[in-house]
């Protein structure tokens, strides 16, 4: 569902930050994303939810190149995708539940219809009591468990996490794992960029480096 | 409104501002501040009392138009000049069976020698001499103005039968009002335009401050998959309302400020003011149907508002990933 | 000036916009959106050009003041009557020695009874009368302004000894347009303090507006040991540039709209722009100390931008931890 | 040099995040605070860099009563103070190098006067290469390292930091904490929020955790 030719990505006149990835995603397949401080996960992230267009290579989405596809036709796409931003990117000015339910309202849902679900969710993450609270009236780990919500609301087909555990407490990590989990084991299929040494020991899921824009696949 | 307008001004007016409020309340995907913001307002509600009043203008001076040339065309003046061997009297007798004679003649009016005399005392001093001087005396014609007499034959009977009659029709004042109000009326046009234009201008650069200062949320909105008309209304809706409300706004300060110079040019004692009321003609009172012109305003710079930043916003968001 | 105005109202037009640019040269702690953005900058070229056009009008009503206490008061008229039985021309000369007896009188100008009788062809026509008839004749005297002399004295000896005499001192006239200007004076003091009153809450709004926007700048730079006069110097700085900016600008402008209406007064065949001179007698040229009395609205703008800035600023960081 | 007397806080008229907290930092200590996430670090970190204050109890720094200390006596104690923070808080329209410096040109201090100090420092956190780049340009580990060198560029007496490693790899973690050492070394009180198991082990300080507004002290 996510097929990667030869992409190779550079900010401006800088140095090449991907060299020539290629790689596949399978449907329903779980997959780490590791690699030193500013070898490129977040950028390579950024090109798979389309913020971004590579310099050079092929990619394809869910079956569409994304070099053809018509500027109408990426929303559509990225309502398929859920992302869990390294700064979260919770907007100030709305409260949790506004900013968890946000994709759903997008989609032109109404309150009520989503309101139970999003509720339910909040309660899952931890923040049933943080539900009218404004994002910067909460803890650091709450707004990351704010944005990892709002990406699973909308049961995208794919979701691709920026280090979604790096303000939490390795008890809540290992809560949170368990929730990528639960959802790829419904078929979402999960790439999940990390530091986090000890969830990589936690589940067993294909393991992608990065180093120097090179990308490796273990196993 | 106007309480409303106030209250997102000057907020410190109406008591605490409780920051936690908002945390229920919010439901706008756009913050307002940056958008509609207290600035623009302000200069948007401007910008609508300078349309206001420069339509206001326009209003009294196309009345003012109107007026001049049915009133002057509505009345010529027959002056007879006691030629020396002629009766007066008998002149003017003859002089009104002529103008009787034509069609589309409401009124012949006569003025008495007394009448005349008036007229030329500021120059002559009262005097005897006034008294026994051969005044030429004046017919005021009233002319029925849907169905106007052939004048210039009139005048032309009047030359050949009437000894020392002259038929006045006024056209040379009512060319030079109407030239100088024609004037008048193309500064206000002028003025008219140029208000839209800045408007617009104004406009533009807001919308694209916005979309600028909120390229966060646009950018998260996008992300989460939203259309680009989806984001567009979101942002345009602060517009309609910043239109709405300065329209409005402006619209009201400028019909009181009309009422107050009415009344300052009908009860003042001030030359300029009754000179202004002179000119105006008598008519200068604003009509309610005249005040729901003004209303104009706050559609049109709502219009305007609306459609500039609608095309500001979707130019934009072409340009974006 | 102009240029880099229009830079930064529409970068589009300079070129395109290198954002990698700003990466080595921002070194202003404070950024420029949403300080001195566009729109405030438009409003306070707005502002300025409309104080500019009060300020200019108000020289004008001014110097028209002037021009009309000392002229018409520096002349006057003697009319004389002919009465039945008196030699109007030995009349004028006893009367021109009595004038010329008083002190203080600059020129004495007899009028001719033709010119007289140009006066009242308009109102009896041109025919044989006028020649046969006994015209009251007019003396114009002029007055050295700096020494008047006794005009009461003068007009109770022209009434006792020269036959239908009267002195007209045009007293009324005077006062007439005198208070008429002084209302437009009025008027156009209130139209700049109301300019002034704007301003200052625009640029108390703005302010605010500015510090909330960068609420979290202001908080980092608290975090990290900055005294409040810092960050005050760092914001002040927009509005000394906007005020400076806004205000010449707007003078500019004004200025030239005011060379633009002066030139439409002397050449054009308006009969408004006409009348307007004529209320303006003749010295409605704007003189170069005029255009530099101009200068004091980028001045006043300046001060006024920069003081307020500063107090709204104190205020709000006083109430920060 | 710092001490808390029976603490407590709350915001608005939420429960209380800290109950009768009491300690003493002494003059050139080193500490972790650790605690679930939503325990209270951050909170407990504010109101040691004066961006709080609190509900109740009493608070001193460097000898001032922080109840008793006028407005204007902030800005010098602040400068005795560096902080990291969680969410960075770096400047977006200034680059790395601007922001590092602000606290020393805040101080009055000419561009000259520190700017060779500023690039080896930058230079130590792996940002040589960056100092001209805009945050926004940065990743999430090259944010935090800007972070931890705007705190520590002043040569502040007491060093905070908040979960100062929660974006970058195991072995820049390391190296981090290596530089806080040192700081340390050199006089400097730490006081170090942090999720991280890694770094607890691997050097020997006092721990307090908080935990349901109570805050515990090991040894
Ligand atoms: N918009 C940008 N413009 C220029 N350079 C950029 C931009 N975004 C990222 N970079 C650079 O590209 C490199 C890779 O950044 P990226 O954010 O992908 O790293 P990362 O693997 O996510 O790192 P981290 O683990 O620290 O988050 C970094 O050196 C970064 O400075
Ligand atoms: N400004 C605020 N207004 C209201 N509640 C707040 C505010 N700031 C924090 N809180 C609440 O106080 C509690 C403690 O927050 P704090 O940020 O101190 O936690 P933390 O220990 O730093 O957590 P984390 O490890 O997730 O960063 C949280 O429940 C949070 O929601
Ligand atoms: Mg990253
Ligand atoms: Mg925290």
């Amino acid at each position: 569902m996510v097929r990667f030719e030869n992409v190779g990505l550079r900010y401006g006149m800088g140095a090449e930050v991907l060299r020539d990835v290629s790689f596949e995603l399978e449907p329903g397949s779980f997959h780490f994303l590791t690699g030193p401080s500013g070898a490129g996960k977040t950028s390579l992230l950024r090109l798979l939810f389309l913020s971004l267009r590579p310099t050079r290579g092929f990619i394809s989405l869910f079956g569409n190149d994304m070099a053809s596809l018509p500027r109408s036709g990426l929303p559509d796409i990225r309502r398929r995708i859920g992302v869990v931003f390294q700064d979260f990117r919770l907007l100030d000015h709305l409260t949790t539940f506004e900013n968890v339910a946000l994709p759903l309202r997008v989609r032109g849902l109404s309150r009520p219809a989503y309101k139970k679900d999003v509720i339910e969710l909040l309660e899952w993450v931890d923040l049933g009591d943080r539900i009218n609270a404004l994002p910067q009236t909460l803890s650091g780990g709450e707004q990351q468990r704010a944005a990892i919500a709002r990406a699973v609301v909308g049961q995208p087909d794919i979701l691709l996490a920026d280090e979604p555990t790096g303000n939490v407490d390795p008890a809540l990590s290992t809560r949170l794992l368990r929730l990528f989990i639960e959802l790829n084991r419904g078929g979402t299929t999960i790439l999940m960029a990390t530091h986090d040494t000890g969830l990589l020991d936690q589940h067993d899921a294909s393991r992608f480096e990065l180093r120097d824009g090179e990308l490796t696949r273990t196993p | 409104m106007i309480t409303q307008y106030l209250k997102d001004l000057v907020p410190e007016l109406f008591g605490e501002v409780d920051p936690s409020h908002s945390t229920r309340r919010t439901s706008q995907i756009m913050p307002d501040s940056g958008v509609s913001g207290r600035t623009l307002t302000i200069v948007m509600t401007i910008m609508c009392y300078l349309a206001c009043m420069a339509l206001g203008a326009l209003i009294i001076i196309n009345k003012s138009i109107d007026n001049w040339t049915s009133d002057i065309s509505g009345q010529v003046t027959v002056q007879i000049r006691p030629v020396s061997g002629s009766d007066v009297e008998a002149e003017i007798v003859k002089a009104v069976a002529i103008i009787e004679a034509a069609s589309g003649i409401t009124a012949i009016n006569v003025m008495t020698a007394d009448d005349a005399r008036a007229l030329l005392e500021p120059w002559l001093g009262a005097g005897e001499i006034l008294q026994e001087l051969p005044i030429p005396r004046l017919i005021e014609v009233t002319i029925d103005r849907e169905n106007p007499p052939d004048l210039s034959a009139i005048a032309e009977r009047l030359g050949e039968e009437v000894q020392g009659a002259t038929l006045d029709t006024h056209r040379r004042w009512q060319d030079q009002l109407v030239r100088a109000a024609g004037t008048l009326q193309l500064i206000g046009y002028s003025v008219l335009a140029l208000i839209s234009v800045t408007t617009i201008a104004i406009i533009v650069f807001a919308t694209r401050a916005a979309m600028y200062s909120n390229r966060q949320i646009v950018e998260v909105l996008h992300l989460v998959g939203a259309r680009d008309n989806f984001i567009a209304v979101q942002v345009q809706r602060h517009f309609l309302r910043l239109g709405l409300k300065g329209g409005l706004i402006g619209a009201l300060v400028g019909a009181v400020s009309f009422t107050a110079v009415n009344m300052l040019a009908t009860d003042g004692a001030s030359g300029l003011a009754q000179n202004i009321d002179a000119i105006a003609s008598g008519t200068y009172n604003f009509s309610i149907a005249n005040y729901l012109l003004l209303l104009l305003i706050p559609l049109v710079a709502t219009l305007i508002s609306l459609i500039t930043a609608r095309l500001a916003i979707m130019r934009i968001l072409g340009g974006v990933l």
